[in-house]
């Protein structure tokens, strides 16, 4: 089984990372864009079939390790 | 006095900070592994900086799950003195020991240099021998140092006194409210992004971080009732 | 003998016939002489084990002759070029150790990575020598600081060599940085590494002892950054040509453990013999080493840890993935260093044998796969002796009367063009993103003339420096060699330092222009004679030519390493002025 | 307009994150996990409303400056 694992940043967190490469676009004439956000994007290969027990797995691993809640969300998808 | 110096791999100011406790103190120190489960011989417990486990992920997010974290933990509820520089502070925000987290720099870049530092809580186990109001100089070696809390947890720091230390002038990576450092609630745990180990000696260009050590030394003696050194 | 190669690779005919050895960089005559020393023709695995151990990067074909002007000997050197990086004696048991290596063309493709990996790389061959690196420098140079290109590469190869250094924690201390045109599209890369050592740890990469194991530690082998060549037969579908081309990825972190648990296995006095795996990684370390042990060695390449699927042995032998080392113990210290890197969550596999026959054998999935004398790949490569002639801008540049320019008047408004422009600017954008003081021992930090750096529980310490200036090799190759020499030297005394010997990396176009094996010569002469005028030997450096962009071959740059004894931190002196009323003095013409 | 971005490392590209991050989750029981590979990914606001225009311009920043085509892969996704 495959998840995919999105963590972002939280809405009212500064993203220096994002603020600094929506400057870039606009320097390089993408004037359009009006806001980037930076998170990260996951893939986990699982050795699994059960989807309940992945979920509550993966679930786990995320507010374990993956993101830290205090700045971060997440979000996750199972696949196969 | 005795000190462990938390080892996880990837630390690499472990020796700054071990060699700090002999050349300031002269007092016992361990460098302590990151799968130790024991922590009970030790008065101080230093996490040092570097970029353990690569700093993969998040700065500190998976040193904070070794074994000896939980060690540290107890030691921090048992009131032992718990410092945490640099990727050690990163380390005790991620286990939850300090509020808070710190991202990246708002420059995008790692940043080491000399900075100015105003103590602004000179009652903590680590500051007791500076004066309230000080400002001293500390070098800082970070690129993830801009310290972030939510307002209401700022509110709660201001109102506990536990900003232990400001930037004084530029703030380098553009933390909340300048923040260097923060305690927690009982000034026991104190963590900070300058490394006060690398300002021992006028030979590294600044000895004001040697009060850092005298303090907690100052601070064991008095809560063990030996005759402090001040 | 497998002559069956698997399906995508070309036969041992088709190698010859199609001449395809020649996309390897190997010419005809070489392959007459390889198939001379085989006793028949290669396979594909042979050619390209043959390819990169004849390669200039590994046998120094069309410098050797040059390098051999270099004064190399002095009462203080305890080892000179040859190993992975030159030792020097100062005293007390203890000696220094120090290495420049270059990552151009890597760093043109990748910055961050190229860039990266060069730091990690040149790290290694330090603490393979059983010494503790304490210090980094880099010597950088790119085009005009105008093109986003430039900027780009610029940027990213600061962060990259920050990256490395920083997470290892072993500080960069010093470096230069310079911008002009010659270096548009062919920037210059070259990182050196300072370790300290006692004299009775000093190790060899010598395979020692037959019937001993070979050990493999580190991380597992991928496909990364195989052959720089690049093999264009149409056996080859795109895909399999994507993967060949794969960049080597740096992990600091994976190296910090392997540097620290190599250290300490060192240290525990089972190693026999040790070296790392750098360009053209298995290769090159087990060809070497059993060449300078007069030994033979097996490898099964069913036992190297792979990261991917399928690889071939063409492809373990010649991949250069990062952070990977060979060493040789005793049958019975297996468990004994095993325990150790496992302590440090590390993998070591025993992937060979020592043998007495002075052969290279490969074993892949129950087939031998190569078979080649080892002391043919390692000394019998052909040197060549490269025509050399006085390039036209140098006839046409003498005849030039200097005197001729008019004296500059308005002398404030040179001073700020000069001072204004990136090559002579403060550095300190560079810098202020190196971790300087990790380590606790910077007692001169970057923005003086050389760095120094205090040996701990002694009185003494360590200066440091890298210089260059290509124009001025360009214009006179021997006054500029010298020039590169005198320089470092003069940063060396200015910090309170004893120069003792250089590292140098010969950064230079293409050989097989006459006019460029001319500079070569030239500076190699001008260098060597500042280095005898100094005793300075040469303890070791790095070759990298074909830096060439569209307009032709990059400034000759001989970047000197130099590293000098402070014999009491008392004596440290820095660049500035340090008290108003202070005397001023000008020495020299 | 809003385009997600997503950046992944090549596949026969090392991924030194990616490998710890396994490490780590062995380490804390999670021993299904046979892969981890990490990869970015960027949220845009655009100020568009121009589909096929937005296509080509997203396409164009990722090329420039949101992936290092070297080492990483790149495939966006466009919505309202
Ligand atoms: N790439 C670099 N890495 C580290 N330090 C650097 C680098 N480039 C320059 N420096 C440091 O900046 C200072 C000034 O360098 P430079 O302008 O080349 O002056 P000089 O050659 O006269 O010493 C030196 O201390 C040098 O070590």
């Amino acid at each position: 089984m495959k998840a995919t694992v999105y963590v972002t940043i939280k809405e009212n967190v500064l993203d220096p990372q994002g603020n600094a490469v929506q400057g870039s676009l606009q320097t390089l004439g993408f004037d359009e864009v009006a806001k980037v956000r930076i998170g990260k994007y996951l893939e986990l290969t699982l050795d699994t079939t059960d989807r309940a027990v992945a979920e509550e797995r993966v679930k786990a691993m995320c507010e374990k390790l993956l993101a830290n809640t205090v700045i971060e969300d997440y979000r996750f998808e199972l696949e196969g | 006095m005795k000190f462990a110096v938390i080892v996880f791999p990837g630390s690499n100011c472990d020796l700054d900070m071990y060699n700090a406790v002999v050349d300031v103190l002269g007092e016992d120190v361990d460098y302590v592994w990151h799968t130790a489960t024991d922590l009970s011989a030790y008065d101080g417990i230093l996490v040092p900086g570097g970029f353990s486990y690569g700093d993969y992920l998040r700065c500190g997010a998976i040193a904070q799950l070794a074994p000896v974290m939980n060690e540290v933990r107890k030691a921090a509820a048992e009131g032992k003195f718990v410092l945490g520089v640099c990727n050690g502070f990163q380390v005790l925000t991620e286990g939850g020991l300090l509020p808070g987290a710190l991202i990246r720099n708002d420059s995008l870049k790692f940043r080491c240099h000399p900075v100015g530092l105003r103590v602004e809580n000179a009652n903590t186990a680590f500051t007791r021998d500076y004066e309230k109001g000080e400002v001293v100089t500390i070098p800082i070696a970070h690129g993830e140092g801009n310290y972030y809390c939510d307002e209401e947890t700022l509110a709660s720091l201001k109102a506990n006194g536990q900003i232990v230390f400001t930037y004084d002038g530029v703030n380098p990576n553009g933390s909340v409210g300048n923040i260097a450092g923060i305690s927690n609630e009982a000034g026991n745990v104190v963590g900070m992004m300058p490394h006060p180990e690398r300002a021992v000696s006028e030979l590294l260009g600044s000895a004001d971080g040697a009060k850092m050590f005298t303090s907690v030394l100052n601070a064991w003696r008095e809560r063990n009732g030996a005759a402090s050194t001040r | 003998m497998a002559q069956q190669a698997p399906a995508k690779e070309p036969t041992v005919q088709q190698i010859a016939e199609q001449k395809i050895y020649k996309q390897f960089g190997v010419s005809d005559s070489e392959f007459e002489l390889i198939c001379g020393f085989l006793g028949r023709q290669p396979n594909y695995t042979e050619i390209g084990v043959f390819s990169v151990m004849w390669s200039e990067h590994c046998a120094y074909k069309n410098s050797k002759p040059l390098l051999r002007r270099f004064p190399t000997t002095g009462p203080r050197v305890l080892m000179g070029p040859g190993e992975g990086a030159g030792i020097v004696d100062i005293g007390d048991k203890q000696a220094v150790v120090f290495k420049i290596e270059s990552h151009n063309h890597p760093s043109a493709v990748e910055p961050y990575q190229g860039a990266a990996t060069g730091v990690g790389g040149i790290i290694r061959d330090i603490f393979s020598m059983g010494s503790r690196p304490i210090a980094l420098l880099n010597s950088l140079r790119f085009g005009k600081l105008e093109s986003d290109r430039v900027k780009y590469l610029f940027e990213h190869v600061v962060s990259g060599i920050a990256g490395y250094g920083n997470c290892i924690g072993i500080p960069t201390v010093a470096g230069e940085v310079m911008f002009d045109e010659a270096y548009e599209g062919n920037p210059l890369v070259n990182a050196m590494c300072v370790g300290l050592i006692d004299h009775d740890k000093i190790q060899r990469g010598v395979a020692k002892g037959v019937g001993n194991p070979v050990f493999y530690v580190g991380p597992a082998t991928g496909r990364d950054g195989i052959h720089g060549a690049t093999f264009a037969s149409e056996d080859l579908t795109a895909e399999s040509e994507a993967k060949r081309s794969a960049v080597q990825v740096g992990d600091p972190f994976m190296e910090k453990l392997v540097m620290e648990a190599t250290l300490e296995l060192i240290d525990s006095g089972i190693v026999l013999g040790i070296q790392d795996m750098g360009a053209a990684g298995l290769t090159c370390s087990s060809a070497e080493m059993a060449s300078k042990a007069g030994n033979g060695m097996e490898l099964y390449l069913d036992e190297v840890p792979q990261r991917e699927e399928g690889m071939t042995a063409y492809e373990m032998m010649l991949s250069e993935s990062q952070e990977r080392m060979l060493f040789v113990t005793e049958p019975q210290h297996e468990a004994q260093a095993k325990a150790i890197f496992e302590r440090w969550g590390l993998h070591c596999a025993k992937v060979g044998k020592v043998t007495d026959d002075g052969r290279l054998r490969l074993f892949h999935k129950g087939e031998e796969v190569a078979d080649m004398p080892v002391k043919a790949l390692v000394d019998d490569c052909p040197v060549y002796n490269k025509p050399s002639k006085v390039p036209d801008y140098y006839l046409k540049n003498g005849s030039i009367d200097t005197n001729r320019y008019e004296q500059m008047l308005d002398l404030t408004d040179s001073l700020k063009k000069v001072l204004g422009s990136p090559s002579l600017a403060s550095k300190e954008w560079v810098y202020s993103q190196y971790d300087y003081q990790v380590r606790t021992s910077t007692a001169v930090v970057p923005g003086s003339d050389a760095a120094v750096v205090a040996i701990r529980g002694t009185r003494k310490a360590l200066a440091m420096t890298t210089d260059c200036n290509g124009r001025y090799v360009y214009l006179d190759p021997e006054v500029g060699g010298r020039i590169a020499v005198a320089e470092a030297a003069r940063n060396i005394v200015c910090s309170g330092g004893e120069p003792l010997a250089i590292t140098d990396n010969l950064n230079f176009g293409s050989p097989e222009k006459p006019e460029v094996f001319w500079q070569m010569e030239k500076s190699v002469d001008g260098m060597a004679e500042a280095c005898r005028f100094l005793e300075t030997p040469v303890i070791g450096g790095n070759v990298s030519l074909y830096n060439e962009n569209a307009k032709g071959a990059i400034y000759p740059t001989p970047v000197v390493g130099m590293v000098g004894l402070i014999t009491d931190i008392d004596h440290i002196t820095t660049q500035e002025f340090k008290a108003e009323g202070d005397v001023i003095y000008l020495l020299g013409e």
